[in-house]
């Protein structure tokens, strides 16, 4: 859909955040996951219209709130205190989730640990011996929202590929990503194919090499 | 994305079109979308699939759309009324699908369509005549049937009053499928009375939140 | 529960009324089906406390509408236009039925055209070739509130019996009938055992003699 | 029947017992019963099972009944947290069993039981760990997981005001799980800001109606 492109430099988060917001259709409903994901909000400009929910029962989510606009009945799903636009509405937890899971978010944008070729998602586990697991909205958001965006940084610290053959870490959602951000790449999945749209402070040949999974560069 | 604000019903129902399955609002007349339906007998849309608690009263809206015989299939829980000749002649004659559900079932499977269910196993039904032909499970010593959601390419649903992002208010009894039929279709068509400005109405006090509504027309109304 | 008791005339229509209102605790929540239960709200006293529930999505409901007071979006279940109470609460059709069906109404009464002594209901179509079915709330009205009651006449016009040994009707729900008032007798049923409360215009014995199921006599 | 409406926060949990089922609302600090849960935990009942989102923050109010060893069981999304270090101990101790729910199965399965659905198939969870042993079936060729309902014997519930029915409005982020909750319960004990004449709630803004609320304590509040 969109021309390969690639800069010199890695992306830092900030640029990250705001190609995601960039992509977001304007007027989508959309889930920002806690961590990276959150950072998008502050990128989207007010032309776009874009609501935002929040799991624990809102539309219309507004900037995180600060001074006298902090509300303790006023949070998102980081418990951090936030803000009400014009417009917005709130809902019980389970009429909530059943927004999310019936379909009608545009994009849910999650961080993630592993994603595979076939879109499957890791994001809630580390599967580590007494580790004490904890999932929250994780696998409600990953498969509810008509897309599903990762952002991650493409290389675990050992340098080994986060997008994967298959998944080394326990699922949270099968094949449910479409589009994966990263400092190094980004990826569109669609039918088990990979394509590259960008890169960005690596040639594709190289992320090619690099990567375990045959890659497609966008026309 | 903020709904559409169509200037008629006509232009509201515009994109129905043949074999279309229709979420239809209303119990009786309370949050009957009576302008819509008309709209919708006036557009020429047949083989349509309804989902409405009635099978059509009397000689206006739904009983027009049955008489003339655009309805192919109407799945309802109160077909046969004192004045439901149109559907009566209908099914009579062959002419019409009919699949009766009993009314919190059809509600529930509504629900659970824009809710993202599968299914659901409710104890409604169990051991009736409703329930031949259906999975069902005794569980904790209660009989229950599974029932299977029911969604819809539209919605045509009456509300009291919505903002310009398409958030929605009902009045007292006219409430009823509202809520649940414009989650359940992939485009829900609504008529107001009157469409405020965002901001007007009360975030507490939103019934159905804008990101369920796709085409908005306000008609005026009594209230 | 009650003491086995009797009159000499056979019960009016209000009669029945009158006594199942005065059955119903204080403070319930009530279901009245339409037809004959319909009239049991006119019995209810203030005292009672009783909040009705109607199907199409409101609790506390009042008496019916007349004059000025007809209002077309505020009907209940039989489309009559009825009044609000104070403290009434309005939901949609989905949670109505939630209400219903999560058993949190204390008292549902419904007509019938046969009960069997296992509580077994008939009330939403005759079966008859070619008549064409509706079942409306009947199904999740039998089986939702916690105790269901039963107003009916005890005979068909040919004299038979509309207590069954088993119902020859369609089913409307499965053993979900705890009590049943006819003009000629009350009665309680549980377990399979149909305890007579009290007979009027009829004896004990001719009414075991007219049955076609044992009875018990309230002690 | 209308709510008993206690004069303390001691007085309104009086009847939990040992061994008792108890839904605990809220999200984060939004929500949360604060003083019901302080009351829960001075009343001395043990053996609970406790469901909630979380699993306790810092050195109060859930986390202390952890941190007692109070609860023998939490069925719960999120236990571990920055500051869950109560839950993290009696859990690495073996003194505590944990059922981890994903939030939107949580909060559909309490809705479940208030509504009298025995069971629903979920998208949810489909394909991991969190269905094993647990039925699935593919539908419409999209994975489901089947899931039963979570009911209790107390729901403790934060709302912001009820009438003397017991109808009830909330606030904000701090509706989340108490409306589903306090349907849930077999007796479902509520905490408000403040109690007002029936009458005074307008009817089409109740969020939770009356049926569902079996105790009330005004507790005064911020708002």
């Amino acid at each position: 859909m969109s021309t390969f492109t690639t800069t010199e430099a890695a992306l830092n988060r900030d640029e990250m955040a705001k190609i995601v917001a960039a992509d977001i259709p304007a007027g989508a409903f959309v889930n920002l996951g806690i961590g990276q994901p959150t950072n998008v909000s502050n990128f989207l400009t007010a032309q776009q219209g874009v609501t935002l929910h929040t799991e624990n029962g809102m539309l219309g989510m507004g900037p995180v709130a600060t001074g006298d606009d902090i509300d303790e009945d006023l949070i998102n799903a980081g418990k951090i205190p936030v803000t009400e636009l014009p417009g917005a509405s709130y809902f019980h937890h389970a009429d909530s989730f059943a927004m999310m899971r019936g379909g009608h978010l545009d994009v849910c944008v999650l961080g993630a640990f592993q994603v595979s070729e076939a879109g499957d998602l890791a994001n809630w586990h580390t599967g580590a011996p007494g580790a004490i697991p904890a999932v929250g909205g994780a696998m409600d958001l990953a498969i509810g929202a008509k897309a599903t965006w990762v952002m991650m940084g493409l290389f675990t610290k050992t340098g080994e590929s986060k997008l994967v053959e298959a998944l080394s870490y326990p699922v949270t959602g099968l094949g449910c990503v479409s589009r994966i951000y990263t400092e190094s790449a980004i990826f569109d999945l669609s039918g088990g194919t990979v394509t590259v749209r960008s890169t960005h402070g690596i040639s594709f040949e190289e992320l090619a090499q690099r990567l375990p999974i045959d890659l497609a560069k966008a026309a | 994305m903020a709904p559409r604000i169509a200037t008629t019903a006509a232009e509201a129902v515009a994109n129905i079109h043949d074999s279309a399955t229709i979420l239809i609002g209303g119990f009786g007349n309370a949050g009957q979308p009576m302008e819509l339906i008309d709209a919708l007998m006036d557009c020429g849309a047949k083989d349509l699939t309804v989902i409405n608690n009635n099978a059509g009263q009397a000689d206006a809206g739904l009983a027009l759309l049955i008489k003339e015989r655009r309805v192919k299939k109407i799945i309802c829980s109160f077909p046969r009324q004192s004045d439901s000749w149109h559907f009566d002649e209908a099914y009579r004659a062959g002419e019409i699908e009919l699949e009766l559900v009993p009314q919190g079932n059809l509600a529930e499977r509504i629900r659970a369509a824009g809710a993202g269910i599968g299914g659901f196993f409710t104890p409604t039904g169990y051991g009736t005549l409703l329930a031949e032909g259906k999975e069902t499970r005794v569980i904790d010593g209660k009989g229950y049937v599974l029932e299977s959601p029911i969604s819809a390419d539209f919605a045509l649903v009456k509300a009291l009053r919505a903002d310009t992002h398409g958030n929605l208010i009902y009045r007292k009894t006219a409430r009823n499928f509202g809520p649940i039929m414009a989650a359940a279709a992939k485009s829900a068509i609504v008529q107001v009375d009157d469409i405020v400005q965002t901001g007007q109405l009360d975030p507490e006090v939103v019934v159905t939140p804008g990101i369920y509504v796709d085409t908005l027309v306000a008609l005026g109304g009594k209230n």
